[in-house]
C-alpha cells in the first residue's frame, strides 16, 4: 500500500551535500580523527611502514569486500565470497605446484572464481531462490569441495615471481595496494562511467522498475556475482602469495568481516546506493582500528567487539544522514 | 514550491458553490472546515469543507487527482491536516492517527487493498479488532468465522473464510474490504471506488446493503466518477477539482450535465474531444495471445492512432501489456512489432522501441531512492550510450531537455525523483520513454493520482505523440478520460477481450455494457 | 506434476545412496574403528588420520573418520560422538575439541559399553582404555627453552598463543610461561592469540613489527602460525628473528630446512595415531596393554630435519612398544 | 498455515493438500528411507533420542526466528546471544548468585538485545540483516570480553542433569522444544499478536491502519526471540557443560535455514510454523545420518549444501507446476 507514505513536508536546502557524499566525508573525518588520535599517542603510528601495513592489511579486506560491493549495490548478498576465495585459494594453489605456471594458477582461481558465482547466478535467476539462501548453500558446496580436494594438506611453498603479488613491493609500495588501487579504481569506473554500473544501482534502489525500464536485470545479476566470484579468486591468489600456502580454512574467517567493511564504508544493503570508493574506506577503518587497539595494548579479546560497535555506529551515521536529507 | 502550475482560474469563484445550505436542518455527524494538506510540490487539500450528516449517501466526485483520496486519508487517520478544523457531532476533535479515526466510528473501504496476503478472510476482516473473539488472550476461531460468514452473507457472499488473502482474486479482494468495513459497525463509512472490481451482481448486493444501512442512520462517504452510481445513490455530491470543492447539490437539485460540468472545470472544458488522425500503417498485432492468466488476447495499433483498454480493475488490462512487453512469459500467440516478430523480454522490447508506463509509479515505475536524472535515462542508457561507457554530460544534457519538453517541476536532474510531486514523477516516467525513442507507448493509467494540471499536460503529450506518428494504447479506469482520448478502444472482461467500440461507439454506457458481466 | 516429483525425489535418493555406499566401508574383517579429529584444515591431523588409517590396516581393522564439518565445532563434535554411540563400533578413538562439554557424552559412551581410547588431547577424567599422546607442556617448555638459549639467555620475544581454552593451547602456553621465569632478562614484548592459524600469525605478526622495533625471538604455539609470523618478519626484512614452533607438519620442517624457522618441538600426529590404534586394538583384542603412552617430542632443528619432511603417507608407523613405560 | 491444512484436509481435495507441504517434507522421508537402509540402526530408539537432542536447541532458535521472518526480517544475533546468555548464567553461576538470579540476568541481557533490534528496526525501519549483524558482533564481542576467551566451567550440575533426564524416555530438552512450540503456534495462531506478525509481513501498513500499534508489534517479536534465546542458553549450557563465547555463533545461518527450508518466505508473511519443525529435522537428520552411515567427512559439507539447494528448487518447481496447472 501507498496510502503511509506521504511525501516529506517542502524544505529544500538550496546547496545540499548529496547524502552519499557526506557518508564519504564523514568517513574521511573519522579516518582523520583516530589518525591524529593514534599518532599523539603512539610514535610508531605515523611512520610510513606501519601505514603502509594497515593499508597492506585493509588491502585484503577490500579485495574480498569489493565484488560484494557490486552485489549489494545491486540489491543482492553473496555470502559464498569466502569459501569461494577458499576453493580458488586451494585449487590455484594445485595448479600452480602441478605444472609450475604461476600463469595456470592465476587462470584457474579467476576461472574458479567466476564459475562459482555463475552458480549462483543460475540459482537466483533460473531457480527464484533468494541470494540469502543461494549464496549461503553454495557457501558449503564450495568449502566442502575444498575440503575434498585438499584431503587436510596444505599447498605451500611458490616460486618469487608468483609470491610478488603478495609480498613484493613495487616503487616502495606492497603490491597487493597497488591491486587494491588498481581495482578499486576500474571499479569504480565502471559504476559511474558504465551504463552497466549505472544499471547497477537502477536494479537496486527497484527492480521491478529496472525490468520495465528494459534493462536486463537477470544477466546484469548474473554478471555481478560472477564479477564477485572473479574479485574472490584474484584475493585468494593474493592471499596465496601473501601467505605463501593455501590451505582449506583460509576464507571462511573472511566473509563477516568483508561484509562489515562494504556496511562501514557505508554501502546500504538496501541496494541503490553506496560505492566501492566507500567500501574501501571501510576496510581501512576496521583494519585501522585493530591496529590502533594493538598499539594502544588493548587486549585482542576486544576486537570483535569494538568492530560490532563500529558496524552498528556506521548504521546509525547514515540513517540519520538519510533521514535529514529526505527532510 | 515546486509546483509551477497556474492555479486553475477561478473554478470556485465562478461555479455555484453553496456549501452548508442545508445548515438547520440537522446537526451533520462529522463536520469538515478549511482542510488543507500540501506535499512537496502540491497542494493536495485547499481549504476543503464538507458535511457528513448520518443516514445519507454523501458522493464525493472528481476526476484523478482531484483531492479525494487525500481527503480519505485526513478521514481516516493516514494524514494529518496541515490546517483546518473536524467537528464531531458539532464538537471539535483531532484525527491524529488511525486509533481517533476508529474511535470516533469512521470506516474506510480502501481503493489500494488493506489485507495481509496470508492471513484468512476472517482473519483480515477482523484485523485488529480480535479482542472481542478472544477469551483470556486466546482467539476463539469457530467464532470469528462464523462471524466472517454473517459479514459477508449481508453481501451475498458464500466465500470459504479459511482462504488466504492472497488466493483471492481482485473482485473478492475488494468484496473481503468491503465486508472488513462494514464489520466495524462503523457510523461514517467511507467508500473509495468501491465498485471498481467488481461484477455488476455485487455492486447491485453493495448497493442494497448501502441502502439498509442508510436506514440505520450510517453516515456513507461515496466516492466515484461514475455518473450512473452517483446519480443512483447520492443524497448530496460534492464535486472537487484540484484540491478544492467546487460545487455541492442535492441529488434532485442537479443534472448529470452539471455535475461533468463541475468535475472538469473549466481548465479542461476547453479540451474537446482529442482529433481522430489519419491511421498509419500498424505498428502492433496480437494473435491468439495467451498467458497464464490471459485468453485469446488479440489486438491492433496503428501508427498515430491512441486506442484504449477498458475494464474493471483486475479484468487483465495490465496483463495484456505486461505480456506485449514481455514481463510475464507467454504461452502462446504471436506478436509482431511493424509485421515483424521481436523477443518478448522487457530489455528486447525496449530496444524495439515499445514503452510501458506501469500502473504503479512508485513500485514499477520509479526509482526513489535516485535523482530525476538517474530515472529519465533508466530506459535509453543502450540507446545514449552505445558503446556501453556512460557520460554523465550526456545524460545531463538529455535530461535537461526532456525537463524543459514536458516541464517537469524540479529544480534540476540531481533532484531525488521521490520530492517530485505525483504529475512530475508521471512526467519522469514517460520523459524516460521518449529518451528511448519508443514508437509504441503503453500507458497504464497514465494520469493515476496526478493533479490536474500535470493530466492536461500528459493528455497533450499523448495526442504530440500520435502526431508524430507513435502509436499509443491507453489503460484507464476513467471513462472520460478514455473517451476523451482514444480513437476506439477494447473492452475486457475475465482476462479475455470481450469487445471493440469505434469512435463512434465509444461511450460509458458502451464500455460499461461490455466490461461489467451481467 | 506428480511425475515431476517423482524424478526429483527419485533423483536424490539415487545421489544419497551412493554417497552412503562409497562411503561406506568395505566389508573387511575386523573390527571398526571410529577416529575423531579436530578439523579438516590442520595438517597435524592429517597425519594422525594417516597413521590411524596405515595401523589400522595393517592390524586389518576398518577405519571410520568423524571430523566436524565446521572447523573445531564443539556441538557438532558432542553430535557426533552421539552419533557414534549409534553404529557401535568396536573402538573409539577420541580428541576432545573441548573436554569440560564433551566429557559427559563420552562417560554415557563407555557407560554403554563402547571402548574409547583417547588421544592426542587430554580429555578428562573417564574410564579410558588408555591415553596416548604428548607433554603439551613439555613441548612448550623445551621449545621456549630452546630458544631462549639460542637467544643467549637475553633478548625480547613474542608469543602467539593457540585457542584459547583448548587444552594444547593452554598446555603449551604454561610450558612457555614456566621457561619464561627461568631467564631473567628474557623480555616479553606481548602474548597474543593467533588461534594456530596462518593469517592471524601474519597480521598479529605485522602489527607486533609496527609496534616493536627491537624483536629477537617468536614463539608460536603451532606451525600455522610460525609460519605465517615469519612470512610478516621476512616481509619487514627481518628475517633475522628466530621462530620456533610446536608441531612439525613437513611445510614447517622444510621452513626449518630453508632457515624460515629456528626449530620446532615434535607434535607427531602420525605417531599419534599410529600408537592410538595399535594400542586400542590390542587393548580390545585382549592384551595388556598400558593406561598411558607419552611419546617422546624431538626438537627439529636444521641438523635433524631430514626424518620429518616425509609425507604422512610415506611414512611407516613406530611399533607401539617402542614408547611404552614413557 | 496449520489451520489452512487442517481445513483443507477436511474440505479439500488431497491434490489441494499436498501443495500446502513444503519441498522439505519429501527429502525428509526420502532421507529416513535412504539412511533406514544405510544402516538399520538409524531407527533405533538411541538415535531418535540422538535426532531429538541435536534438534531441540536448533528448534529454539528457529522457532521464533519463523516469527521474525514472517515479519520480513531475520535476526543474525541469536547465535552470539545464545553464547553471551551462556556466559553471563555461566559465569553468575561460579560468582555465586543463584540460578534463578542468573537466568533473570541473562533475561536482561536478552531483552536489551532484543529491544536495540526490535526498536532499529521497528521503529526506524533499519534492515534487521545490518542491524542484527551489529549486535551479533556486540554478542559476540561481549562474551569474549567477559570470558577472556576461556570457557567456563564448575558450576552446578543440576543444569546438565536437567538436560539428561528424561520423562517417559523423552529427553527433557525435547519436551522443552515440544512446549516452546505449542507456546509459539498459540500465540502466532490464536491470538492477536499472532495475527499481526502475519500482518507486519504482508502490510504493515494494513495494520497501522487498523489503529494498531504496528511499530510495537514488531519490537516484541524481536524481543520475543530474543527472551527465547536467552532461556535456550540454559539448554545449552546443559549440553555443553560448559560456556563458551563463541560456542553457537554461526547457529544464526543454520536457524534462517531451517526456517525457510520449512516454507517460510523472506516475504509477504508466508510462512509456517510447523515448516521449521520440518526444516530443523531434515538439518538434523541429514547430519545424523551422514554420520551413522560414516559419509566422508568433506561430502557431509557438500551434502549440508546440497540439502539447501534441493529443498528450495523442489519448492520452485512444484509452485511453477502448480501454476502451469492453475
Amino acid at each position: 500500500m501507498t496510502t503511509m507514505d506521504s511525501p516529506a513536508p517542502v524544505i529544500r536546502r538550496p546547496q545540499q551535500l548529496a547524502p552519499g557524499t557526506v557518508a564519504v566525508v564523514v568517513r574521511l573525518g573519522l579516518i582523520a580523527c583516530i589518525a591524529v588520535l593514534l599518532s599523539s599517542l603512539s610514535p610508531t603510528f605515523a611512520t610510513t611502514d606501519n601505514l603502509l601495513n594497515i593499508l597492506r592489511q585493509a588491502s585484503l579486506l577490500f579485495l574480498v569486500a569489493s565484488g560484494l560491493t557490486l552485489v549489494i549495490i545491486a540489491g543482492g548478498l553473496d555470502l559464498s565470497i569466502g569459501a569461494n576465495l577458499t576453493l580458488c585459494a586451494c585449487l590455484s594453489a594445485a595448479a600452480i605446484k602441478a605444472t609450475s605456471q604461476p600463469t595456470a594458477g592465476i587462470a584457474v582461481a579467476l576461472g574458479c572464481g567466476v564459475l562459482v558465482g555463475l552458480t549462483n547466478g543460475v540459482l537466483i535467476n533460473r531457480v527464484k531462490i533468494p541470494p540469502f539462501l543461494a549464496t549461503f548453500g553454495m557457501l558449503w558446496v564450495a568449502q566442502g569441495i575444498a575440503y575434498w580436494f585438499m584431503a587436510g594438506q596444505v599447498v605451500y611453498g611458490f616460486s618469487p615471481a608468483f609470491r610478488f603479488f603478495g609480498s613484493g613491493f613495487w616503487l616502495g609500495v606492497p603490491v597487493p595496494i597497488w591491486v587494491m588501487l588498481v581495482t578499486g579504481a576500474c571499479g569504480v569506473i565502471f559504476l559511474s562511467r558504465t551504463t552497466i554500473g549505472r544499471e547497477v544501482y537502477l536494479m537496486g534502489a527497484n527492480e521491478a522498475a529496472a525490468v520495465l525500464s528494459g534493462i536486463p536485470v537477470a544477466r546484469r545479476r548474473t554478471l555481478l556475482y560472477m564479477v564477485s566470484g572473479l574479485m574472490a579468486g584474484l584475493a585468494a591468489l593474493i592471499y596465496v602469495a601473501r601467505l605463501n600456502a593455501a590451505e582449506p580454512g583460509i576464507g571462511e574467517p573472511l566473509l563477516l568481516p568483508a561484509i562489515a567493511a562494504v556496511l562501514v564504508g557505508g554501502t546500504s544493503l538496501f541496494g541503490g546506493s553506496g560505492g566501492l570508493f566507500r567500501t574501501l574506506l571501510g576496510a581501512t577503518i576496521l583494519t585501522l582500528i585493530v591496529n590502533a587497539l594493538n598499539l594502544l595494548n588493548v587486549s585482542a579479546t576486544w576486537h570483535p567487539f569494538v568492530t560490532g560497535a563500529i558496524v552498528v555506529l556506521a548504521v546509525l551515521a547514515d540513517a540519520a544522514v538519510n533521514r535529514g536529507a529526505r527532510r | 514550491m515546486l509546483a509551477n502550475r497556474e492555479s486553475p482560474d477561478g473554478g470556485p469563484e465562478t461555479m455555484a458553490v453553496r456549501p452548508g445550505r442545508d445548515q438547520g436542518t440537522a446537526e451533520p455527524l462529522l463536520r469538515l472546515i478549511d482542510i488543507s494538506k500540501s506535499f512537496p510540490g502540491v497542494h493536495a487539500l485547499r481549504g476543503v469543507s464538507l458535511e457528513i450528516h448520518a443516514g445519507e449517501v454523501h458522493v464525493i466526485l472528481g476526476q484523478n487527482g482531484a483531492g479525494k483520496s487525500s481527503l480519505i486519508k485526513v478521514l481516516c487517520g493516514a494524514y494529518l491536516a496541515d490546517d483546518g478544523v473536524i467537528e464531531h457531532k458539532g464538537r471539535r476533535i483531532a484525527i491524529q492517527g488511525p486509533a481517533d479515526a476508529n474511535g470516533i466510528g469512521v470506516g474506510v473501504i480502501f481503493q489500494e487493498f488493506s489485507l495481509a496476503p496470508y492471513l484468512d478472510i476472517a482473519q483480515n476482516i477482523f484485523l485488529g479488532r480480535e479482542r472481542a473473539f478472544a477469551k483470556a488472550g486466546i482467539i476463539d476461531k469457530a467464532a470469528m468465522h462464523a462471524a466472517a460468514r454473517d459479514v459477508l452473507a449481508q453481501l451475498g457472499l458464500n466465500y470459504d473464510t479459511w482462504t488466504f488473502a492472497a488466493d483471492l482474486g481482485v473482485a473478492q479482494q475488494q468484496m473481503v474490504e468491503i465486508a472488513k468495513a462494514l464489520s466495524q459497525n462503523s457510523s461514517i463509512l467511507v467508500m473509495d471506488e468501491p465498485t471498481a472490481a467488481i461484477s455488476e451482481r455485487e455492486s447491485e448486493r453493495l448497493f442494497e446493503v448501502i441502502a439498509r444501512l442508510k436506514q440505520r442512520g450510517v453516515a456513507i462517504v461515496y466516492i466515484s466518477h461514475r455518473m450512473r452510481e452517483v446519480v443512483a445513490l447520492g443524497d448530496r455530491i460534492t464535486v472537487m477539482r484540484d484540491g478544492a470543492v467546487v460545487a455541492s447539490y442535492r441529488r434532485d437539485e442537479v443534472s448529470p450535465d452539471e455535475m461533468v460540468g463541475a468535475m472538469i472545470g473549466r481548465s479542461l472544458a476547453g479540451l474537446k474531444r482529442r482529433e481522430a488522425l489519419a491511421a498509419g500503417a500498424p505498428v502492433l498485432t496480437v494473435t491468439n495471445l495467451q498467458t497464464a492468466k490471459l485468453t485469446d488476447i488479440s489486438l491492433e495499433i496503428r501508427a498515430g492512432e491512441v486506442v484504449g483498454l477498458a475494464g474493471l480493475v483486475g479484468s487483465g488490462r495490465t496483463e495484456v501489456v505486461r505480456a506485449i512487453f514481455g514481463a510475464d512469459p507467454l504461452r502462446t500467440g504471436v506478436i509482431r512489432l511493424d509485421g515483424a516478430d521481436f523477443a518478448q523480454r522487457p530489455d528486447r522490447s525496449t530496444r524495439a522501441g515499445l514503452a510501458l508506463l506501469p500502473e504503479d509509479r512508485k513500485r514499477e515505475g520509479l526509482a526513489l531512492p535516485l535523482a530525476v536524472g538517474e530515472n529519465a535515462t533508466a530506459a535509453a542508457l543502450w540507446r545514449l550510450f552505445r558503446r556501453g561507457w556512460f557520460a554523465p554530460s550526456v545524460a545531463e544534457k538529455v535530461c535537461r531537455n526532456l525537463i524543459t519538453r514536458l516541464n517537469i517541476a524540479t529544480p534540476g536532474p540531481a533532484q531525488f525523483v521521490r520530492n517530485l510531486s505525483g504529475g512530475n514523477q508521471q512526467k519522469v516516467v514517460l520523459g524516460k520513454w521518449l529518451a528511448a525513442g519508443s514508437r509504441l507507448f503503453m500507458l497504464d493509467e497514465p494520469t493515476r493520482g496526478v493533479d490536474i494540471g500535470a493530466k492536461t499536460e500528459i493528455y497533450r503529450l499523448i495526442d504530440d505523440l500520435a502526431k508524430d506518428g507513435a502509436a499509443v494504447l491507453v489503460i484507464s479506469s476513467e471513462l472520460p478520460e478514455l473517451i476523451h482520448l482514444c480513437d476506439r478502444a477494447y473492452v475486457m472482461r475475465d482476462y479475455r477481450i470481450v469487445g471493440h467500440l469505434g469512435r463512434n461507439e465509444l461511450s460509458e454506457k458502451a464500455i460499461l455494457d461490455l466490461a461489467v458481466h451481467q | 506434476m506428480k511425475t515431476r516429483h517423482v524424478k526429483h525425489l527419485r533423483l536424490l535418493s539415487a545421489a544419497l545412496i551412493s554417497c552412503g555406499l562409497s562411503a561406506a566401508p568395505a566389508l573387511a574383517a575386523g573390527e571398526v574403528i571410529a577416529a575423531f579429529t579436530k578439523n579438516q584444515v590442520d595438517p597435524h591431523f592429517e597425519g594422525v588420520r594417516a597413521g590411524v588409517e596405515q595401523m589400522a590396516k595393517k592390524m586389518n581393522a576398518t577405519i571410520r573418520q568423524y571430523v566436524p564439518t565446521k572447523p573445531n565445532n564443539i556441538t557438532e563434535g558432542m553430535s557426533q560422538l552421539e552419533d557414534v554411540g549409534v553404529t557401535r563400533p568396536n573402538l573409539v578413538l577420541f580428541m576432545p575439541i573441548d573436554p569440560k562439554a564433551q566429557l559427559p557424552t563420552i562417560k554415557r559412551l563407555i557407560e554403554s559399553g563402547t571402548p574409547v581410547l583417547n588421544y592426542n588431547d587430554k580429555a578428562g577424567d573417564a574410564p579410558y582404555l588408555a591415553f596416548v599422546g604428548q607433554d603439551d607442556y613439555k613441548l612448550g617448555y623445551d621449545i621456549a627453552k630452546m630458544l631462549f638459549d639460542h637467544l643467549g639467555g637475553k633478548g625480547n620475544v613474542v608469543i602467539l598463543e593457540g585457542i584459547k581454552g583448548s587444552n594444547t593451547g593452554d598446555e603449551r602456553k604454561r610450558g612457555f610461561d614456566a621457561a619464561l621465569k627461568e631467564y631473567p632478562n628474557i623480555k616479553l614484548l606481548a602474548s597474543q592469540p593467533a588461534n594456530f592459524q596462518r593469517l592471524l600469525g601474519l597480521q598479529v605478526m605485522e602489527n607486533l613489527i609496527q609496534q616493536h622495533s627491537e624483536i629477537n625471538g617468536v614463539i608460536a604455539a603451532a606451525d600455522a602460525s610460525a609460519l605465517g609470523a615469519a612470512e610478516a618478519l621476512k616481509a619487514a626484512g627481518r628475517g633475522n628473528v628466530a621462530v620456533v614452533s610446536i608441531n612439525g607438519v613437513p611445510e614447517a620442517v622444510e621452513a626449518v630446512k630453508n632457515g624460515g624457522l629456528l626449530a620446532i618441538a615434535e607434535f607427531n600426529g602420525f605417531k599419534i595415531g599410529c600408537v592410538a590404534t595399535e594400542i586400542g586394538l590390542k587393548a580390545i583384542r585382549g592384551e595388556a596393554m598400558p593406561k598411558r603412552v607419552v611419546i617422546p617430542g624431538a626438537i627439529i632443528t636444521k641438523a635433524n630435519h631430514s626424518e620429518w619432511l616425509v609425507p604422512f603417507q610415506q611414512r611407516t608407523c613406530p611399533a607401539a612398544a617402542d614408547y611404552a613405560g614413557h | 498455515m496449520t489451520d489452512q491444512i487442517v481445513h483443507a484436509a477436511l474440505t479439500a481435495p488431497a491434490a489441494a493438500l499436498l501443495r500446502r507441504i513444503p519441498g522439505v517434507t519429501f527429502i525428509l522421508v526420502g532421507m529416513i528411507v535412504v539412511f533406514a537402509i544405510g544402516n538399520p540402526r538409524f531407527l533405533s530408539a538411541v538415535n531418535f533420542t540422538n535426532i531429538g537432542l541435536q534438534s531441540s536447541l536448533l528448534l529454539m532458535l528457529a522457532l521464533p526466528m519463523t516469527l521474525i521472518i514472517l515479519t520480513a526480517g531475520l535476526d543474525l544475533s541469536v547465535g552470539a546471544l545464545l553464547g553471551l546468555c551462556g556466559v553471563v548464567i555461566a559465569e553468575l553461576l561460579v560468582a555465586g548468585w543463584g540460578l534463578p538470579a542468573s537466568v533473570a540476568a541473562a533475561m536482561l541481557v536478552g531483552l536489551v538485545a532484543g529491544a536495540v533490534n526490535g526498536v532499529l528496526v521497528g521503529y526506524l525501519g533499519l534492515p534487521a540483516f545490518v542491524v542484527t549483524l551489529g549486535t551479533m558482533g556486540l554478542c559476540e564481542g561481549l562474551s569474549l570480553v567477559i570470558t577472556n576467551g576461556d570457557p567456563i566451567g564448575g558450576f552446578t550440575p543440576a543444569l546438565e542433569n536437567f538436560y539428561r533426564s528424561t520423562v517417559f524416555a523423552v529427553p527433557t530438552p525435547v519436551l522443552v522444544a515440544a512446549l516452546v512450540y505449542g507456546l509459539l503456534s498459540l500465540l502466532l495462531y490464536r491470538t492477536r499478536f499472532g495475527n499481526y506478525v502475519f500482518a507486519i509481513g504482508g502490510n504493515k501498513d494494513a495494520l497501522h491502519l487498523a489503529g494498531i500499534n504496528a511499530n510495537l508489534v514488531h519490537t516484541g517479536v524481536y524481543l520475543l526471540c530474543s527472551l527465547t534465546v536467552a532461556l535456550s542458553a540454559l539448554l545449552l549450557l546443559g549440553r555443553t557443560n560448559s560456556a563458551h563465547p563463541s560456542v553457537a555463533v554461526g547457529m544464526e545461518f543454520e536457524a534462517i535455514a531451517a526456517v525457510v527450508l520449512g516454507g517460510t518466505s523472506f516475504e509477504k508473511g508466508q510462512g509456517w510454523l510447523f515448516g521449521t519443525v520440518l526444516g530443523v529435522l531434515a538439518i538434523s537428520v541429514l547430519r545424523n545420518g551422514l554420520n551413522v552411515l560414516s559419509v566422508e567427512p568433506s561430502l557431509q559439507v557438500v551434502c549440508v549444501g546440497l540439502l539447501l539447494i534441493t529443498a528450495l528448487l523442489i519448492d520452485r518447481n512444484r509452485k511453477q507446476a502448480s501454476q502451469n496447472g492453475a
